[in-house]
């Protein structure tokens, strides 16, 4: 990926620099502290785990698939989820279906206050990437006592879930939402007020509402440019639809319309995962899931926190799936960064980076830009030897 | 016994051992009060002894195609300037130990040296992140040299005295952050940019540019410069007690003062963002360089009036 | 650097270069292929709740800066030599800490096309730590883990130390900037 | 528009205790579910595979030596475990815990991270009958 390419002198970001703590490669033509030019080069996480999933099993590859992303590890698991379940015909059941909700809607919270801590470190301003950072390890506490890990949670099995709530976690949950929404308060008015960090944040990296439909950008880097799209809303999945979300988006595009989007979002959230003890049905938490399942393909979209992330799973008949196509968030963000940076400052080049909240690890994916391959179907040694010598 | 005396002003106290000693000290309190500023218990009261040390014992990488002998030498000259412009500053209110009319203007100069090396050294080097680093490190000095000169000669023209040890034995009788505020804001904020603490760290902004000018430094190298910047916060902090908080005092009650100070300047440290380098030199030349203009002639109308 | 065993105050030396390594370990963290989990644990081991700087840990952001690498995730075939490199650049002593399952073998990616295995199939590893991801708690307990390691036997360090050093000097002589990522395209 | 407006934490924690957990001198307890360490209890065993079987990371083997005289000896290999507990999940005979507040398993030595339980004379012939076999894995790993 290019945009306007100069001989000027460039500074490279990655793959090891300390604005990202995933290796990727960004090289920006500078002409003194101007950016004259971007590009990128993708693929140092690139693992190829969707022709791993083709030798595992679906159980196996759930787990795999869980940690394509680590932050976003619960929205993955449960898309694959909920795409092997519709070919296998059955559904999981309600309890289930609630708790899925409820664990993905506290891995938006302690992914979007991750953001939050991320992009003041970015800024310089590490008393905020510390206090919302000490914040988030409450909804982590939560998260490793319900699940039983902080991060991968594992929530999930084909067909149900594996964590049942009972009420004293409830209370715990209530009561780390009942602090996490006074400080979630109190960020919102240092995004918004702080003076020396709006310099940092106002009007920069603007992108207006018709370039965020032209660049193809999802999730709450839209919201903040006015694009009113979110799964949870436009396709309720799982048990989306009994407990309805709000839409929040800004119409401002910068860098504040982002923090701002992001913090109303755990708002919604907080409200969210109350709804969800309030009336949390009972009922078992699995249902029986064969292990073959049936011929066909099918289409997975689920919110992730950075956006919509899409499955596309193919089974033949056997325990196997024959096709996994992931496509995450941060591949159709990554374009508006490239765009966004031309005309900015250096110093505000980590600012729009992580102003998309990406991840690396998701968007590492081998993607074919149609013209660019033969469409075929390429087995495990060619990949390999197409992985040595692109790498090389 | 002049030789004898100035032995010991040279290695041991106030230069050399001493003031290493007191500077790391000095740097231990600001992480220290960072950290307990942002609900974390921070390091152990030796940690940058431990850390001067392990580098000095660590092997010392000399890119090829550099400079070899500015590589090594510049932090040398670093270290050394900040050492011997604490002969000339009150060290913990005693009475500085060289002195000489003028001695003002030579160590400010000698302050300076810290960051004109480290400019150099950032230039030498042909890492990328170096270079931007040390364009930074040079534009941020030249914006803020200039107020900070102005700032700290509003207690010279009142004392009128060039000398140091004249202008603290004045503002003895004077608190002068009284009578020139703005002087003293811009000398507190002018030395934070000089030791490029936040928010005036663009140039070593971590996030953007690694390490800045240093970041090719390893082992003895970056051990130099880090005690180099350790030692001259304690003569700024120094400096600016002695102009405009009441002077030399007791030694205790003066390390009181410059204590306070560190408070104050940890505190901003870790309450605000980062500034852009184009926002910093907008900051001193907009703001700074003509406030502190504005109070030299508030204060010359006043004298031509008294 | 020639060390004189015969000086009578090279013991009292090597005990307060020791002591200074053990209580001030700038470490430098470089993600070969991991899936964030463990980056994020490892950066949050910075954050008020676990608080390395207790320790001395500072995360550098410049592999000359560094003493610990602290890698995740499974080598994959592209962070193959930017890894290598990083390590390099590292003066000595340097140690290597692999955190997370993955880092240690290849975890979930084993036998994925585009991954390598573990870290110590690219370098040396000097301390393991598994979980995926593994507790901050777990980092820090692996860190302390070491860092004992080292303050009881600073001999098998100083092997370690001469081994590698002659790939540290091959590193040096090739033109590196700080960060591995001159690559040629 | 304010100056700052975090001074209020700053200035709150300067008096507050710090957030931080005194952790290797003080240790926390973990949560009830926390996932640790697996263990297995031989008792229920059948040797079925199954955990081995839907393992994503092929931590687990079960060593069947006899079938009908349930001798099993389970190799764990907490390097690759992943703590998914799906071989909990998958364990129709309740077998396998991972329930465990054994999460310090940090180790400078990877030979540590080979683990066999079952029955001690068992694991000895295994170690004894299989070096030939085991030696290359285990100096892999």
């Amino acid at each position: 990926m290019q945009s306007q390419q100069g001989n000027k002198f460039t500074i490279p970001i990655g793959p090891q620099h300390p604005a990202l703590k995933e290796p990727e490669h960004f090289e920006f033509n500078v002409d003194g502290e101007l950016v004259t030019g971007a590009s990128v080069r993708l693929g140092y996480v690139h693992r190829g785990i969707e022709k791993g999933t083709e030798n595992r099993s679906f159980v196996q590859s759930m787990y795999l698939l869980e940690r394509v992303c680590g932050i976003c590890s619960h929205v993955h698991a449960t898309a694959f989820c909920l795409g092997v379940e519709r070919l296998a015909e059955i559904e999981a059941p309600p309890r289930a279906q609630a708790i899925r909700v409820l664990v993905a809607e506290l891995e938006r919270i302690h992914s979007h206050m991750l953001w939050l801590g991320v992009g003041a470190h970015e800024a310089g301003f590490d008393t905020l990437f510390m206090y919302s950072w000490r914040d988030r390890e409450t909804v982590l506490n939560l998260l490793e006592d319900i699940t039983g890990n902080r991060i991968n949670y594992s929530t999930n099995v084909l067909g149900g879930v594996k964590c049942d709530i009972d009420r004293e976690q409830a209370a715990a949950i209530r009561q780390g939402l009942d602090f996490l929404e006074e400080r979630t308060t109190h960020y919102l008015d240092v995004v918004t007020s702080d003076m020396m960090f709006l310099r940092r944040t106002r009007g920069v990296g603007v992108m207006t509402y018709d370039e965020s439909q032209r660049l193809g950008a999802v999730g709450p880097t839209a919201r903040a440019s006015g694009v009113a799209r979110d799964l949870r809303v436009d396709a309720a999945y799982a048990a989306y639809d009994k407990y309805p979300v709000n839409l929040v988006t800004e119409t401002a595009g910068d860098l504040e319309a982002r923090f701002v989007v992001r913090i109303k979002e755990l708002f919604e959230s907080f409200r969210v995962i109350r709804a969800v003890l309030d009336d949390l049905p009972e009922g078992d938490l699995t249902t029986r899931m064969p292990r073959r399942v049936k011929e066909g393909d099918t289409i997975s979209r689920v919110e992730a926190p950075r956006g919509e992330l899409f499955y596309y799973i193919k089974s033949n008949g056997t325990d196997t799936a024959e096709r996994v196509k992931v496509r995450t968030p941060t591949l159709p963000n990554m374009a508006s960064v490239l765009t966004l940076a031309v005309g900015h400052q250096l110093a505000d080049m980590p600012m729009i980076l992580v102003g998309i909240d990406p991840c690396f690890s998701c968007n590492d994916r081998m993607v074919s830009v149609k013209g660019t391959l033969d469409s075929q179907c390429w087995t495990w040694e060619q990949l390999r030897q197409y992985g040595i010598e692109y790498y090389r | 016994m002049n030789t004898l005396r100035a032995v010991i002003a040279l290695l041991f106290f106030p230069g050399g051992l001493f003031i290493l000693f007191a500077g790391m000290a000095y740097e231990w309190v600001d992480r220290k009060l960072i950290a307990r500023f942002q609900n974390r218990i921070g390091p152990r009261w030796f940690q940058p002894l431990a850390d001067s040390i392990k580098l000095l014992a660590k092997e010392e990488v000399i890119p090829t195609d550099v400079n070899a002998i500015l590589f090594v030498v510049l932090p040398v000259i670093a270290l050394a300037g900040a050492l011997a412009s604490a002969l000339y500053v009150p060290i913990i209110g005693l009475e500085p130990s060289y002195s000489f009319s003028g001695d003002l203007i030579v160590t400010l100069y000698l302050l300076s040296l810290l960051t004109l090396c480290t400019g150099l050294a950032g230039a030498n080097t042909l890492d990328r992140f170096s270079l931007v680093g040390a364009t930074r490190a040079l534009t941020q000095m030249f914006s803020y040299e200039a107020p900070v000169l102005l700032a700290l000669l509003g207690p010279a023209i009142v004392a009128e005295s060039w000398k140091i040890s004249v202008i603290s034995e004045y503002a003895k009788s004077h608190w002068l952050i009284i009578t020139q505020p703005i002087g003293f804001l811009v000398a507190v904020i002018g030395l934070m940019g000089k030791l490029e603490m936040p928010p005036f760290d663009a140039p070593e902004a971590e996030t953007e540019i690694v390490a800045g000018a240093l970041t090719e430094y390893s082992g003895r190298g970056l051990a130099l410069f880090h005690l180099g910047k350790s030692v001259e916060l304690m003569v700024g902090l120094t400096l600016v007690t002695a102009f405009y908080l009441g002077g030399v005092a007791n030694p205790l009650l003066f390390f009181a003062k410059t204590l306070m100070l560190l408070v104050v300047v940890a505190g901003v440290q870790s309450l605000l963002t980062r500034l852009r380098i184009e926002q910093t030199v907008g900051l001193w030349w907009r703001y700074g360089a003509l406030l502190a203009l504005a109070q030299f002639l508030v204060m010359i109308a006043y004298e031509g009036v008294a | 650097m020639t060390l004189n065993l015969d000086k009578p105050w090279q013991p009292v030396l090597d005990k307060i270069k020791t002591w200074a390594r053990i209580n001030s370990p700038w470490a430098i963290h470089f993600n070969s292929g991991s899936c964030n989990g463990c980056d994020i644990e490892i950066l949050a081991t910075l954050t008020p709740r676990y608080d390395l700087e207790r320790f001395g840990v500072k995360l550098q952001g410049s592999p000359r800066h560094a003493d610990i690498l602290i890698c995740t995730g499974p080598v994959t075939r592209q962070a193959r030599d930017r890894l290598v490199r990083i390590y390099e650049q590292m003066p000595e002593p340097k140690f290597v800490v692999a955190v997370g399952s993955c880092a240690l073998s290849g975890g979930v990616f084993q036998g994925c096309y585009n991954v390598m295995g573990g870290i110590d199939k690219v370098l040396p590893v000097d301390a393991y730590i598994p979980g995926c991801p593994p507790r901050p708690e777990a980092i820090i307990d692996g860190l302390v883990k070491l860092l004992t390691q080292l303050q009881e036997g600073a001999a098998p360090e100083q092997n370690e130390g001469e081994n590698t050093s002659a790939a540290a000097v091959e590193g040096a002589e090739i033109q590196l900037d700080a960060q591995a990522n001159g690559e040629a395209k | 528009m304010k100056l700052t407006t975090m001074w209020k934490d700053a200035l709150g924690s300067l008096i507050k205790p710090a957030a931080t957990q005194r952790y290797p001198f003080v240790r926390r307890e973990a949560p009830e579910h926390l996932r640790g360490q697996l263990h297995w209890d031989p008792s229920a065993c059948t040797g079925c595979g199954l955990c081995s079987k839907d393992c994503p990371a092929d931590a687990l083997e079960v060593i069947v030596l006899d079938k009908k005289a349930k001798r099993f000896v389970m190799h764990y290999h907490v390097d690759r475990c992943t703590f998914c507990a799906q071989c909990v999940a998958s364990c129709r005979q309740g077998c396998l815990d991972m329930e465990s507040d054994e999460w310090e398993l940090a180790a400078l030595d990877p030979r540590t991270f080979d683990i066999y339980y079952g029955n001690e004379a068992d694991i000895a012939s295994i170690l004894d009958g299989s070096t030939e076999e085991e030696a290359e894995p285990a100096a892999a790993g």
